[in-house]
C-alpha cells in the first residue's frame, strides 16, 4: 500500500455520500423541488424515447394542492373508480398495521409494511389490465389487494399454517399468486427484472397481448440484474415495465448510496435509450397515468418504459429494523409529498364524490374485513405453534418427481420424527 | 441412422424439439445467425426464424434471468452459455431462482429450462476455457446435471432435457465434439465415424435422465466416470488388461444409485475419475455414497483420479490432465491394495 | 480478558486490525453509520471515518470487484456479505477473479481481502436468509474458508484472515452470534457469558488458519463438524453419553488433514456434521479424504449428518435442521455397524 | 404456452436486431453521420456532468479531412510525441501481424488483433500519466506497446515459453505487467471494471494522485460488472476513466445486441449522472484529448468519465474467428472513419513534419523490431513443442504458501511424470 503522492497533482479525494439529517436532526426539505402539477407534457405513447428526456428529471403530478387533478397526464378516472383506488389503499394500510402487530405479538417471524407507497402499487396496478403480469418486489402487497386477491390467503401465507398454499416454504410476504397474474417473490433482490423481460419477451414473441410489469426499489437498482433486464429490453423492445419505488432508503442506506446524489433513477432509461418518466409516487393518478401511458407504449410495440415514482418509506424497512437508529424521526412528517391516502381523498372530497363521514366508514369497513380475514387465517393457526404442513411436504417441489435420494431423506425425516416423540406437538396451541 | 459427430446430435436434438414445441426456444451469445462458437445452433435461425434462435447480449445474468421469465410464460428455453467458465455471473439466476421457483411458489410456477454448455479442458483454452464446474451445481438442490459422453446419448439426453420440467445442466464435453479421446494427447485425433456412439437416428428418441449405462463389464473393480473421461478411462483400462466394469453416469443429479451399488457390490472396489479440480468435486460425493453404501463390499479405499486443485494450466495442460498415466497409477494402486 | 458475544468478537478484530494497519478497510450494504444489520461494524465508522468503512451500493459483484480492486492497490478490504444467500452475484469475482488473480499473474497482484458474511439458519429466515454455501467455495481452487464456532475463536481466525495475503472467506454462524446452541430450539436460548469461548482478549491476537480444535476428546468415534453444529454435537454427545472426540475444524480449505488422520486412527469411526444440504457438501469431501486415508481404520462406514437436499424451508426448519435427533440416530447407527 | 391474444389489443411483436449487412450484400455506410471535426465544444473538465448531453450523441474529432488539427479538442501535441503516437501505432499493427501468423504457424495456441482501433489503447495511454493504473481487456496491447514493455516479454507469453513470467499459466496475450501499471487481464468480460474503481477508490481514499483508467468493448458492457462499476463511480465520484471500445461487433453479435440501435454508449453515462463523451476512436488525437480530458477530471476530484470510441473491428474477433461467415467482407473497407494510422500520417505529413519516405523507414524499422523480438521469444520456445516451465510450477501461485494437499497433487504430478517416460521430451524442438 503506497498512497504515493506527487506534489505537482492535486491529492484525490474519495467522496462518501451523507444523508442530509441523522437522528436528532431538525429536517427541513426546502431542497426538494416540487414541480407544479399539471406542468409536465404528456408525449404521444410512441413517441421516439429521446423526445421527453426531460420527463426523467421532473415530476409528473396530477393533484394540485387544492386537490384537483389538472393537466395532460390526468387521467380523468370516473368516480368510481376512484373511489375502489382509495378503498384499495386504505385495506392495504390496514393490512399493514394489523400484520405488523401481529408479528410483534409473536404470531409469525417477519413482516414488511409499504406505508406511505400505497399509491404505487395499487394504482399502477390498476392501470394495468387484468391478465398482465405483474413481478413484484416484497412491498408491492398493493396489487394481490387491487387484484382481490383474499386477504385471508395473504394472511395464511404470513403465517405459515395450514392454509398457506406455499406449504410454509417461503418467509411471510413473500407470496406467489399464479391466477392473480403475480410472479411468485424472491428474497434476492431484482431476479425480477429480468426475469420480467423474459415473460415480456416470450409473450411477443408469440403474438401474444399480454404485457409485463415489474417493481424494485431504488436501493437494488445497483444490482446488475437490473442493467441485464435493461439491456434486454432495450435490445428486443420487450413489452414491459420497470418501476422504480425510490423512496429513499434501503435499510439504513439512503439513496445516495445507489446514485441519487448525481441523477434520478429515472434518468437510467436515456442511458438505454428507453422511455423515462419520474413521477410523484405519493399521487395515485399520477401514477395511474404513468402506468396506463407506458402500457400503451408496450403494447404499440413502442418498447419498455421505467417509470421512477419517487416517495418516501415512512416506516422501517421490515419487522427487523428501528429506522430511528439511523434517520431523524422527523423525516416521515416533513417529507413534502405527503400521504397517498389523504391526497386522494381530498381529491375525491374537492370533486364532491367523497366526505369524512364516508371515508370514516370506509375506514371501518376496512378494518373490520382485515380483522374478519385475520380471524379466519388465525383458525388456520400460527407460526411456530405446532404443525401445520405434513412433515413430509418438506420435500414436494424440488423437482417434480422426486427422486431417490429425497425419498431417502423423507423417509430418515419420518423416521427421526418418530422418534423424537414429536416435539412439535409440546407447542401445540 | 445417420453418423453425427456430437455438435451434430447436439443440434439435431434441438431441431427436433423445436419442430415439435413452438415453445422451444434457444437463445445466447453468438448462437443465432452465425450458429453458435462451436456451430452447435446452426442452421436453427434461418429454419425456424429470428423470435425463437436469436443472439443475445453477452450477459450470462440476463441469458439466464430471461430464460426463466420465458419459462413462467410456458416456453421451454434452451439458453447456451458459451463456455462454462463464463456461467458465474449467472449463478444466482441459477441457484435462487430457476433451482427454488417450483419449491417457493408451491409449484405454481416452474423454469423448464435447459442450460447447454461446453465444459472441460484439452483444447489448450487455459485457465478461462476449460473449466468443469459441475461440482457447483451437484451441490445445489432443484438443479438436475445432464453430461453425455457420445454423440448419441448427447441427443437422446438434450431431448429428455428439453421436456424436462424442471431446470437441467446440460455440460457438453467439448473435447469429444468431434471424436472420442482416449488422453493420448499426443497421438492423432479420433473422430466419431468409427464409434459406434457416433450412430445417431435422425428423429425423435429419447434417453431417460437418471440412467448410468455400462460401458464395459467387468469383474476387477467398478469405475465411474463422465464426459471426456470415459474415453480415457476406457482405452487405459484396455492398455492396462485390467477387467474393469465401466459405467458411465450421463446424469449427475439425479444420480442412478442402483447402477453404482450393483456395480461396486459385484466388483468390491471402486476408482471415480472427473476431470474437474479435486476438492469438493463430484467425485468426493460420490465416494462417501459408495463407502456408505458398500462399507462391508469394499476391499481397497475407493479411490478418486481427477484435476488438481489449481486453475486450468494453459502450457502445462497435459501436466493437469487426469490422462492415462494418472488412471494407471491409479489402478496399480487400488488392484494391489 | 473481557466477555464477548460472537458479534462483538468480530467487531474487536476488525477495530485491532484498523488500527494496526491503515490498509484495513471495511465495507457493504448497511455496514457504515448503521453497523451492519447484525451490528458487527457498529462503531467502526465514527472510529476510523467514512473512507475506511463505508456503506456500498447493493451490488455484491461490485463489492467484491471493488475490494479486488482495492486489494490490487495494496489495501486489505473486509467486505460483508450481508446474508451469505446473497453471495451469488459475487460468484464470478470471487471464483474467477479473487481465486485466480495471484496464479494468472504470476503472483503480480494479490487479492487479500475477507469476505464476512453471516450464514445458516436456525433463526426462521426462510430459505433465502438460512443457506450454508461453503461447500460452493471449498471446491474453488485459490480460496481459503473459515467458519468459527466461538467468540474467541471468531476474533482470532478474523484477524488472521485479514492478514492473509489469499482471499478469504469468513463464514459466521448466525445462531450462535449470541450465544451457543444446542439444537433444542424449545429450550431457552443460552448467552456467550457462561460458556469459555466468550473470554476474549482485547487486543490483538490470531488463530492460525488451517488448524482444528478438539473440542472434546474421546475413543469411541470422532465427529468433524465448524460452526453452529459443533455446539449442537457437543450437546448430543454429552446426553448420548458417548465417548466422542469431536473437532471442531474452524478452516476448511486449508484443511487440518493431521488432526482428522490422527483421531480417526484413533477411534476408528467418524462422522462428520454440517447444516448445508447434503449432496456434495463439504461432508462428502470429508467423507472421500477419510476413507482414502484410514480405511483400514474403519471399523463403520463414515456418517453423514446433514441439512436436506432442499432448500432451507420457513416453517418446517426445525425438521430440516440437522439437530439432537438426527445426530443422536446418527450415533446409534454408526455404533452399532 | 398459451400465446393468448384478445382481438381488441394489437398483438405484440419480438424486435430481434439485425445488421444491415450480412455476407454477400454490398456496403453502404452512408447512414453513418460523421460530424465535421473541430465542431464540438470543450467544456471545462470540472463542469457538471449534466452540461454537456450532447457530447454522448456525437462524435468528438480533431482530425479533418484535410489532415489539419482542428477545433477546440485539439490537443495541440508537439510533433515529436505525435511521431511516438505514430511509431507506437505501427508497432501494435506489426506486432498483430507477425503474432497473428505466428499463431497460424502453430506456434501457439491463440491471438487477438486490433487492426483498426490502435489509436485508442495508444494514444489513450499517451494521455495518461506514466503510473496511472490500466485495467485493459484483451484488446488494449497498445497500452503495453505506449508504455515500452519489452516486445519480447509480450511474445514470451504468447508462446508460454521458458522466459514468460507468466509460467506459461494464461491463455496467450492474457498479459500482466504490474511495474507497467498493466492489470492481469481476465478471461470473463468486463470484471476489470469495477476492479478499476476499486482501485481509483483506494487511491482516492489514500490522498494518492494516480488515477485508474479502464476498457471493455461495447458488447461487454451489457454484463452486470459494467453497471456495478459505474454505479460505484457514481457515488464515490472515483477517479477512473471508463473507455467502451465499440468496434461494432462482438464475435458475431453486431453492437444492436448491446442496444446500439436505441442510443450510443457514451449515453449510458448520462443514465448514472456522470460525464460522457463520444470520440471518433480512429482520430488519435480526439483520443488523446478526450482522455487528457476525463484525467483532468478525476485529477480534479470532478469524478468519473465514460468514453465511448467508436470504431470498427477490422479483422475477426481472434484467431479462432471468421468474420466472412457473419458479416459483409466490404466493411472494412467502407468504414467511413478511416485507418487511424493513415490519418494520424497525413496530419504529420500535412503539418510539413513527416513524409512518405520517413513513413516507410519506420515501417521497415518497427518491422525489424518485431522480427528481432520474435527471434529471440523464439528462443525461450514455442508452445506445444517441449516442457518450458519447470512441471511444478503448476502449482505456484495457488495460494501465497502451498497447503498440505497441494503438496501432494504436486508430489503424485512428480510421480506420474517419472511413470510417464517424459512424454514431454517426444515433441523437444
Ligand atoms: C441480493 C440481495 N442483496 C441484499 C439483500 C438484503 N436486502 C434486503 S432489502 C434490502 C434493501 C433494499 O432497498 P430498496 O431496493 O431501496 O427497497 P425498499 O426496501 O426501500 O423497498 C437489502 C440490502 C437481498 N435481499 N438480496
Ligand atoms: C463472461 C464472459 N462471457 C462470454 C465470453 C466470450 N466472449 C469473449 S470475447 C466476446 C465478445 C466481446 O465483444 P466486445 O465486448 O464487443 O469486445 P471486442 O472483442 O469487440 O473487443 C465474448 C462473447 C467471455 N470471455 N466472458
Ligand atoms: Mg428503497
Ligand atoms: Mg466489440
Amino acid at each position: 500500500m503506497t498512497g504515493d503522492h506527487r506534489p505537482n497533482l492535486p491529492r484525490l479525494a474519495l467522496h462518501v455520500p451523507e444523508p442530509k439529517f441523522r437522528p436528532g436532526d431538525a429536517v427541513d426539505f426546502a431542497d426538494v423541488t416540487v414541480p407544479a402539477a399539471g406542468a409536465q407534457p404528456r408525449p404521444d405513447p410512441a413517441a421516439a424515447a429521446d423526445r421527453f428526456h426531460d420527463l426523467a428529471y421532473t415530476l409528473v403530478r396530477v393533484l394540485d394542492e387544492a386537490g384537483q387533478a389538472v393537466g395532460p397526464w390526468n387521467p380523468r378516472l370516473d368516480p368510481d373508480m376512484l373511489r375502489r383506488m382509495l378503498r384499495h389503499m386504505a385495506m392495504v394500510r390496514a393490512f399493514d398495521e394489523r400484520m405488523f402487530r401481529a408479528q410483534r405479538q409473536g404470531k409469525t417471524s417477519f413482516y414488511m409494511k409499504c406505508t406511505g407507497e400505497e399509491a404505487i402499487a395499487v394504482a399502477g396496478t390498476m392501470a394495468l389490465d387484468r391478465d398482465d403480469m405483474t413481478f413484484p418486489s416484497y412491498r408491492q402487497q398493493g396489487i394481490l389487494i387491487a387484484r382481490d386477491y383474499p386477504l385471508v390467503e395473504m394472511m395464511n401465507q404470513i403465517y405459515s399454517n395450514r392454509g398457506d398454499k406455499l406449504q410454509g416454504k417461503q418467509l411471510p410476504i413473500m407470496y406467489s399468486a399464479k391466477d392473480h397474474g403475480f410472479f411468485s417473490i424472491s428474497g434476492n433482490l431484482t431476479t425480477q427484472y429480468p426475469q420480467a423481460v423474459g415473460w415480456a419477451m416470450a409473450s411477443a414473441s408469440k403474438g401474444d397481448t399480454r404485457i409485463a410489469a415489474t417493481w424494485c426499489g431504488e436501493g437494488s437498482t445497483a444490482e446488475g440484474d437490473f442493467h441485464s433486464a435493461l439491456t434486454f429490453a432495450t435490445v428486443y423492445r420487450a413489452p414491459v415495465i420497470f418501476n422504480v419505488v425510490n423512496n429513499q432508503w434501503a435499510i439504513s442506506s439512503f439513496s445516495g448510496f445507489a446514485g441519487a446524489e448525481a441523477t434520478t433513477f429515472a434518468a437510467r432509461a436515456i442511458g438505454y435509450g428507453i422511455a423515462g418518466l419520474r413521477v410523484d409516487g405519493n399521487d395515485a393518478l399520477a401514477v395511474y397515468a404513468a402506468t396506463a401511458w407506458a402500457a400503451e407504449r408496450a403494447r404499440l410495440n413502442a418498447g419498455p418504459t421505467l417509470i421512477e415514482h419517487f416517495t418516501y418509506r415512512a416506516e422501517g424497512h421490515s419487522t427487523s429494523d428501528d429506522p430511528s437508529q439511523y434517520r431523524s424521526a422527523g423525516e416521515p412528517t416533513a417529507w413534502p409529498l405527503g400521504d397517498p391516502v389523504a391526497r386522494l381523498k381530498a381529491h375525491l372530497v374537492t370533486i364532491g364524490e367523497w366526505d369524512d363521514d364516508r371515508h370514516a366508514g370506509m375506514d371501518r369497513e376496512v378494518a373490520e374485513q382485515v380483522r374478519a380475514a385475520q380471524k379466519a387465517a388465525e383458525a388456520n393457526g400460527i407460526l411456530g405453534h405446532g404443525l401445520h404442513q405434513p412433515l413430509d411436504t418438506l420435500f414436494d417441489g424440488v423437482f417434480e418427481e422426486m427422486p431417490w435420494h429425497l425419498r431417502e431423506q423423507q423417509a430418515q425425516m419420518m423416521a427421526e420424527e418418530q422418534a423424537s416423540g414429536r416435539p412439535w406437538a409440546r407447542k401445540e396451541v | 441412422m445417420a453418423r453425427m459427430n456430437m455438435i451434430q446430435a447436439i443440434n439435431s436434438a434441438m431441431d427436433v424439439m423445436m419442430a415439435r414445441d413452438a415453445g422451444v426456444i434457444v437463445m445466447g451469445e453468438d448462437v443465432g445467425y452465425f450458429g453458435g462458437v462451436f456451430r452447435a445452433t446452426a442452421g436453427l435461425q434461418s429454419k425456424y426464424g429470428k423470435t425463437r434462435v436469436f443472439d443475445t447480449p453477452i450477459t450470462e445474468c440476463g441469458i439466464i434471468g430471461v430464460a426463466v421469465g420465458m419459462g413462467a410464460y410456458g416456453l421451454r428455453p434452451v439458453p447456451e452459455i458459451q463456455f462454462a467458465d463464463y456461467i458465474y455471473p449467472a449463478l444466482d439466476q441459477l441457484v435462487s431462482e430457476a433451482a427454488r421457483l417450483r419449491y417457493r411458489s408451491g409449484g405454481e410456477f416452474i423454469a423448464p429450462i435447459t442450460v447447454r454448455s461446453p465444459f472441460g479442458g484439452g483444447i489448450f483454452g487455459g485457465q478461462t476455457h476449460s473449466q468443469s464446474p459441475e461440482g457447483i451445481f451437484t451441490h445445489v438442490s432443484g438443479i438436475k446435471t445432464v453430461i453425455p459422453s457420445t454423440p448419441y446419448d448427447a441427443k437422446g439426453l438434450l431431448i429428455a432435457a428439453i421436456e424436462d420440467n424442471d431446470p437441467v445442466l446440460f455440460f457438453e464435453p467439448k473435447r469429444i465434439y468431434n471424436g472420442p479421446f482416449d488422453g493420448n494427447w499426443d497421438k492423432p485425433a479420433q473422430n466419431w465415424s468409427k464409434h459406434a456412439g457416433g450412430e445417431v437416428p435422425e428423429d425423435y428418441y429419447r434417453i431417460e435422465l437418471g440412467k448410468a449405462k455400462v460401458v464395459r463389464e467387468g469383474g476387477d473393480l467398478t469405475i465411474l466416470a463422465y464426459g471426456t473421461m470415459v474415453h480415457v478411462v476406457t482405452a487405459t483400462v484396455e492398455a492396462a488388461g485390467v477387467d474393469a466394469e465401466i459405467l458411465d453416469l450421463r446424469t449427475l443429479v439425479p444420480l442412478d444409485i442402483d447402477a453404482i451399488e450393483a456395480s461396486v457390490r459385484k466388483t468390491g472396489r471402486c476408482m471415480i475419475v472427473h476431470e474437474a479440480t479435486r476438492t469438493g468435486g463430484f467425485g468426493a460425493e460420490l465416494s462417501a455414497l459408495v463407502q456408505e453404501r458398500c462399507f462391508h463390499h469394499l476391499e481397497a479405499p475407493v479411490e478418486r483420479v481427477t484435476g488438481f486443485d489449481t486453475p486450468y494450466p494453459h502450457s502445462l495442460e497435459w501436466a493437469y490432465f487426469p490422462g492415462p498415466v494418472r488412471i494407471g497409477q491409479a489402478l496399480k494402486k487400488i488392484m494391489q491394495d
